[in-house]
């Protein structure tokens, strides 16, 4: 074994004719943002999903801590430590910013089964959701409806929520979408700061925050992983420029 | 105090003193359309927990009503008729003492409730609503046909049972009885909603994806709230054919699930004073358009088409906005 | 027009405080799919009410909805907030078992229009509780009488599945003498019966016996006429009643049916009320109006005798039936329930309109089943 | 019990089942294409079978009768749709469930306030009465082979009009998505109600057809209804084929069992129990059915994935 934190092998997943995950192998080390980047209709979210463990893969296998948990649900993987953030933001949009932390808290701490004492009343609770939402820079806007949040403010919740299950390694898929420049820029900052914390597996359109922040960058295309290796090995790799960045660009 | 909170303490203080006035004025009918009210609203605190913070629109909620309500008419019928219910391992005559009626209402309404909602939260949706439809119409057809107990003549009960202390048969003390325990299951509700359950299981109709990432599993969530707002329905139940002093089929029938839900809708979704408001605007509905006209129900139906299409958020939406409260 | 008929009582009422008065509670069905019988109830008590005038009367009429519960509700409510002195008009069996017991336990006098179930003509039987209808069984038993005189061999028999059905059949076969070709319980509600033709096709039965009350009465009619079995039917009167028939149309012609009543019954009270019924609503009276009619002459007589106040001196007034009832000869057996001659009927057509005759008495004198079972 | 008697009891199962078909294909188009829930179908079919009791009294013609019913269904249909239904669309299925259900209210309610309490009077017409005998010595109602027939055929315009017409391809993109039709400059508030008419028509069709050989009455749609729902769950909400299978699989299971589960009893219960017994199960087989099926395909046979 390696001393990766997660890792995939030979994964495989056909919808049909299609084949979204074509034999992916790849690691999440200790200390590093790991991108991984691709055209769209690469096979980015299949991906993700066989990580986080909303599919189950045709073949192949997936390792969290050196465990074997391509059998695990996605909320046994939630409370092994990995925590995620969705392309689309999945909060609680009725509730407060605090309820939706103390939400990620309440999974990661303690039992949803109880049922009289009020859950923002619970010490350990709110006091992980709080410091949360202040490394989010969210502490002021706690007893705010989700709702009524801007863009951005959603996406950095969506961070915050993963933050409080103090996790052992991060999903985040395209954490930077729909950010304007000075949004992006901010997040990029926050997640720089997060990686000492727990390796992050980003998923990302955004070049400048990929480009900025990853230490190994993988290029996913038609569900393979064509080259992965650092920032300026991507970007000299010919293969890469032909499949990838040439048209992108 | 947030304009909900207040309207809801009005309603629930109105609901005790309109009967308490009624009695001192010699009106005992009055108090028996309060308990009604009462006991209705009870109901539909109890699907309002699956509904309003579930999410789970159950057309079938009429099952647990109907559950509790032949707990009451079964257990009290063998006692009436000097029948023991059976008379192995031990003696067992059946009772007539509420609270133990009422530990077997809750009990029998979880029981099914559970099992209904393993097979039933399999599915969402239009399919959820279906299903539990189908459910509720299994119950009724077997009553109706269960001759053993009345079967669509139901189960008639000639004295109402008792509780310990209270002569049950004066209308005030029973009304006093049905509003204690609509009070102490409105705060068990009150605070349920807050609780992490309420988090969660709130959360969960909200965003299921988010509850899975954080660990929680939403369809043992949503079981536990199905069960929870089962029994509280069965209760209900059990109240309800005390009020009567009768049990039939009719407790199981899709339109009983129908008004139960309407109570909600009335009152506002999700708000926990909404059923109360719900059921006792409903109940005096009933009451006065039914003296008004002889095809009132063409009244009711419009005066509900519009609480759907113009007040949305119900009646306590439509007073005290349509904010709900957050703590 | 029902309210100006209240009105109008109420005011009589008011007009002569002085004498003791008596507050009936008529609880029926008047809206839903059920109605109908309700409504013919209603109309048959109240034209008796209107030709006694009287100003010591006053009648509180509510729809029950064809609910239990609501039912319950009713009486609570005529009980506790009208004060009334005696329910009636309540059309189902189940509706009344709901009301009968707890209101007589209160010490209310209950003349049903109807609903007369075995419990409380056995068991459940109570001094303030008559039936001037029958007693459920009654006409399926003069059904199995009317079977076994017409020598029918092996009879096919069937009724919805629920207490009324049950004891529908156990009525029939108490009284007929023959084979049974087949025995059914159909759904209650059930609309389509070509299943049940089908095996009554098969069967090898040389005649059929049903019970379907309302609707489920004209669908099976209208299917059994088209489906080319021509086997003889047999019913209780429910399923050819004045109103019903109409909507079975001509399938229901030649059909016999039991009932205790008719309109073509020659006494004077009979034809006084089928002209009078017919000159009030424009429309023939039904078995419903006819139960109404004389459950309210019945309180009317025992009013004149008694005060209702004086509830053994009322009772025993009830007892006596000294009023001219439409069947004729009327009298109560000792658990308050009719003991009558029960009448063959056949569908006929007057002109364009269908309605029954009577052809023949299926039992004399027929009171019923339970009685030993009723203690008071 | 004989192979006739089989064969004929299938054929019952077959007729109930196409007549329910009728009701379970408008529902489950307005489904699929609004996504509404429309507890008031009932009701339309109440109103189709009133109209052509009401037509076939004045006129005497039972083709007059269809006509009306067919119009009247649509025309209450398409004024609904215009008053209420349109501002349900956006609504989650909860607001959907009450307002219907109001509307049940009213339809009913109003209906007795026309027509009275009592039931209505409608007839099979001469030429279809009284029964045929069919190869094997089946002997059968003409009216009921009528109505399979006739089922049968609406089923095959409603497939082709959805397969191959202009109008079915606006109602396939409707279920797809509602933005696309717009851009594609479809009128699609017409779209609606002229889909809403199409199936109020459709459960307008099958109360006049089943009016005939049962009772028009008021709260006649409500027990059609439920059946329907169950339909349509089975198949698949919002497919045709899903409804059409759903049907006649429900068809048969009431019917048949009915028949059989008291036989079944029988074997080793005493006569009277078993009748009894049966008879109480056979009343909830359906509803077993239903359930059987959604656990184990939580979105019905023919159903798209939630």
């Amino acid at each position: 074994m390696t001393d990766a934190i997660l890792e995939t092998r030979g994964l495989v997943k056909s919808f049909g004719a299609l084949r979204a995950s074509d034999g992916i192998t790849l690691d999440l080390r200790p200390g590093e943002i790991h991108a991984v980047i691709g055209p769209n209709g690469a096979g980015k979210s299949t991906m993700i999903k066989q990580l986080s463990g909303n599919i189950a893969p045709d073949e192949g296998t997936v390792h969290f801590l050196g465990r074997d948990v391509t059998g695990l649900s996605t909320m046994a993987r939630a409370r092994a430590g990995l925590a995620r953030t969705f392309q689309v933001s999945a909060l609680a949009m009725e509730d407060t910013v605090l309820q939706n932390a103390v939400l990620g808290a309440l999974g990661a701490t303690s039992s949803p089964y109880r049922f009289f004492r009020p859950a923002l009343k619970k010490a350990e609770l709110r006091d992980r959701a709080m410091a949360a939402l202040e490394r989010m820079g969210l502490a002021g806007h706690a007893a705010t409806v989700v709702s009524e949040l801007s863009h951005g403010q959603r996406r950095q919740l969506e961070v915050a929520v993963a933050l409080t299950l103090q996790p052992r390694a991060f999903l985040m898929d395209e954490p930077m979408a729909g950010l304007g420049g000075e949004g992006s820029q901010q997040l990029t900052g926050i997640l720089d700061r997060l990686r000492a914390e727990a390796p992050i597996l980003l998923i990302e359109h955004d070049m400048d925050a990929v480009f900025a922040l990853a230490d190994r960058i993988s290029v996913l295309v038609y569900g393979r992983i064509i080259a992965t290796g650092t920032v300026d090995e991507i970007r000299r790799s010919p293969e890469v420029r032909d499949a990838y960045l040439g048209d992108a660009e | 105090m947030s304009r909900e909170r207040l309207l809801g303490a009005v309603v629930l203080l109105a609901l005790g003193l309109v009967p308490l006035a009624a009695h001192l004025m010699g009106e005992p009918f009055t108090i028996t359309l309060a308990t009604r009210a009462a006991i209705l609203a009870l109901a539909a605190v109890g699907l309002n927990i699956a509904l309003g913070l579930g999410g789970l629109v159950s057309l079938g909620h009429a099952t647990f009503f109907g559950i509790g309500g032949y707990a009451m008419g079964i257990l009290a019928s063998h006692v009436q008729n000097y029948e023991p219910m059976f008379e192995w391992p031990f003696l067992f005559e059946g009772s007539t003492s509420m609270p133990f009626i009422w530990l077997v209402a809750v009990l029998a309404s979880a029981l099914v409730a559970l099992l209904i909602g393993l097979l039933a939260l399999r599915t969402s949706g239009v399919y959820f609503i279906m299903i539990t439809l189908a459910f509720g119409q299994m119950f009724y057809f077997f009553s109706i046909s269960w001759s053993a107990y009345g079967g669509e003549d139901g189960l008639s009960i000639y004295v109402r049972n008792g509780f310990p202390g209270l002569n049950t048969l004066d209308p005030i003390q029973f009304f006093g009885l049905s509003y204690a325990v609509l009070c102490i299951v409105l705060l068990g509700a009150h605070l349920l909603a807050r609780s992490p359950f309420g988090l969660a299981l709130g959360a969960a109709r909200q965003s299921p994806d988010r509850v899975q990432a954080v660990g929680l599993d939403p369809k043992r969530l949503r079981l536990v709230g199905f069960v929870i707002s089962g029994a509280i329905t069965g209760l209900a139940g059990a109240l309800f054919a005390d009020l009567n002093r009768f049990v039939s089929p009719t407790m199981f029938s899709w339109q009983t699930s129908g008004e139960i839900m309407v109570f909600i809708i009335l009152g506002g979704v999700g708000r926990l004073f909404g059923p109360v408001v719900g059921a006792a605007v409903f109940v005096m509905l009933e009451h006065w358009l039914g003296d008004m006209s002889e095809f009132w129900h063409i009244w009711l139906g419009l005066l509900l088409l519009a609480v759907v299409l113009f007040a949305r958020g119900g009646l306590v939406g439509l007073i005290a906005g349509r904010e709900k409260a957050h703590d | 027009m029902l309210k100006q008929l209240l009105a109008s009582v109420a005011l009589l009422a008011c007009a002569s405080a002085a004498s003791a008065e008596v507050k009936v509670g008529l609880i029926t069905t008047l809206s839903g799919g059920g109605a109908g019988l309700g409504i013919d109830t209603r109309d048959g008590f109240m034209l008796a009410v209107e030709e006694a005038g009287r100003d010591d009367l006053e009648v509180v009429v509510e729809d029950d909805q064809q609910k239990p519960d609501v039912a319950v509700q009713i009486a609570d409510r005529m009980i506790q907030s009208d004060k009334v002195d005696l329910l009636t008009g309540i059309v189902w069996s189940n509706l009344a078992m709901a009301v009968v017991p707890s209101a007589t336990a209160q010490g209310l006098f209950y003349l049903s229009t109807n609903a007369a179930p075995a419990q409380l003509a056995g068991k459940g039987c109570n001094p303030n509780y008559f039936s001037v209808s029958y007693q459920n069984d009654n006409l399926h038993e003069a059904a199995g009488a009317y079977a076994t005189s017409a020598d029918f061999k092996k009879t096919f028999i069937l009724a919805p599945n629920y207490p009324a059905g049950k004891d529908s059949l156990n009525g029939f076969k108490r009284f007929f003498k023959g084979e049974l070709a087949g025995e059914i319980y159909t759904k209650l509600g059930q609309t389509d019966y070509a299943a049940e033709i089908a095996q009554i096709r098969a069967s090898g039965a040389d005649s059929v016996f049903f019970f379907l009350p309302g609707g489920m009465g004209i669908s099976f009619l209208k299917q059994y006429a088209d489906s080319g079995v021509d086997l003889p039917l047999v019913g209780p009167a429910f399923s050819f009643d004045q109103n019903i028939l109409q909507a079975v149309g001509d399938a229901a012609l030649g059909v016999k049916n039991t009932s205790q009543w008719n309109k073509d019954l020659e006494n004077e009270a009979n034809a006084h009320f089928v002209e009078a019924y017919l000159a009030k609503y424009d429309r023939l009276p039904s078995l419903y109006s006819a139960q109404g009619y004389d459950t309210a002459l019945l309180m009317l007589s025992a009013m004149d005798k008694a005060d209702i106040t004086d509830k053994d001196a009322f009772r025993a007034a009830l007892e006596e039936a000294d009023f001219a009832s439409v069947r004729g000869d009327f009298e109560f057996s000792a658990s308050h329930h009719p003991i009558q001659d029960i009448y063959v009927r056949e569908v006929i057509k007057e002109g364009d309109i269908l309605t029954n005759k009577i052809v023949g008495t299926a039992i004399e004198d027929r009171g019923h089943a339970y009685e030993d079972e009723c203690k008071m | 019990m004989t192979p006739i008697l089989i064969a004929e009891q299938v054929l019952n199962g077959l007729q109930s089942g196409v007549m329910l078909f009728l009701m379970a294909a408008g529902l489950t188009l307005i489904f699929g294409v609004m996504g509404l829930i429309n507890l008031a179908h009932g009701s339309l079919y109440m109103v189709g079978a009133f109209a052509a009791a009401a037509t076939a009294a004045v006129t005497g013609s039972f083709l007059l009768a269809l006509v009306a019913a067919l119009a009247a269904a649509a025309a209450a249909g398409a004024l609904v749709e215009r008053l209420v239904i349109r501002r349900l669309y956006d609504r989650d299925h909860l607001d959907q469930v009450l307002a219907t259900f109001a509307l049940i209210l009213i339809f009913s309610e109003g209906t007795r306030w026309i027509f009275g309490s009592f039931p209505l009077y409608l007839d099979i017409p001469e030429a279809l009465s009284g029964p045929v005998t069919l190869p094997g010595g089946i002997q059968y109602p003409l009216y009921r082979l009528f109505i399979i027939g006739m089922g049968l055929v609406v089923a095959a315009l409603l497939f082709w009009l959805i397969a191959r017409t202009r109008l079915g391809i606006r109602i396939r993109a409707g279920e797809n998505d509602r933005e696309m039709i717009a851009a594609l400059g479809v009128d699609i508030a017409r779209l609606y109600t002229l889909v809403f008419a199409l199936g109020a028509a459709l459960a307008g069709l099958a109360g006049a057809l089943v009016g005939a050989i049962q009772s028009v009455q008021v709260g006649m749609g409500e027990p059609v209804l439920i059946l329907a729902f169950v339909v349509i769950v089975i198949g698949g909400i919002g497919s045709i084929e899903g409804a059409l299978v759903g049907a006649i699989l429900v068809g048969l299971t009431d019917t048949l069992g009915g028949i059989f589960l008291p036989q079944i009893f029988g074997l080793f219960m005493d006569p009277a129990a078993a009748t009894q017994t049966g008879a109480a199960l056979a009343s909830m087989a359906i509803y077993v059915l239903m359930a059987a099926v959604l656990v184990w395909k939580p979105t019905g046979l023919f159903g798209a994935k939630s």
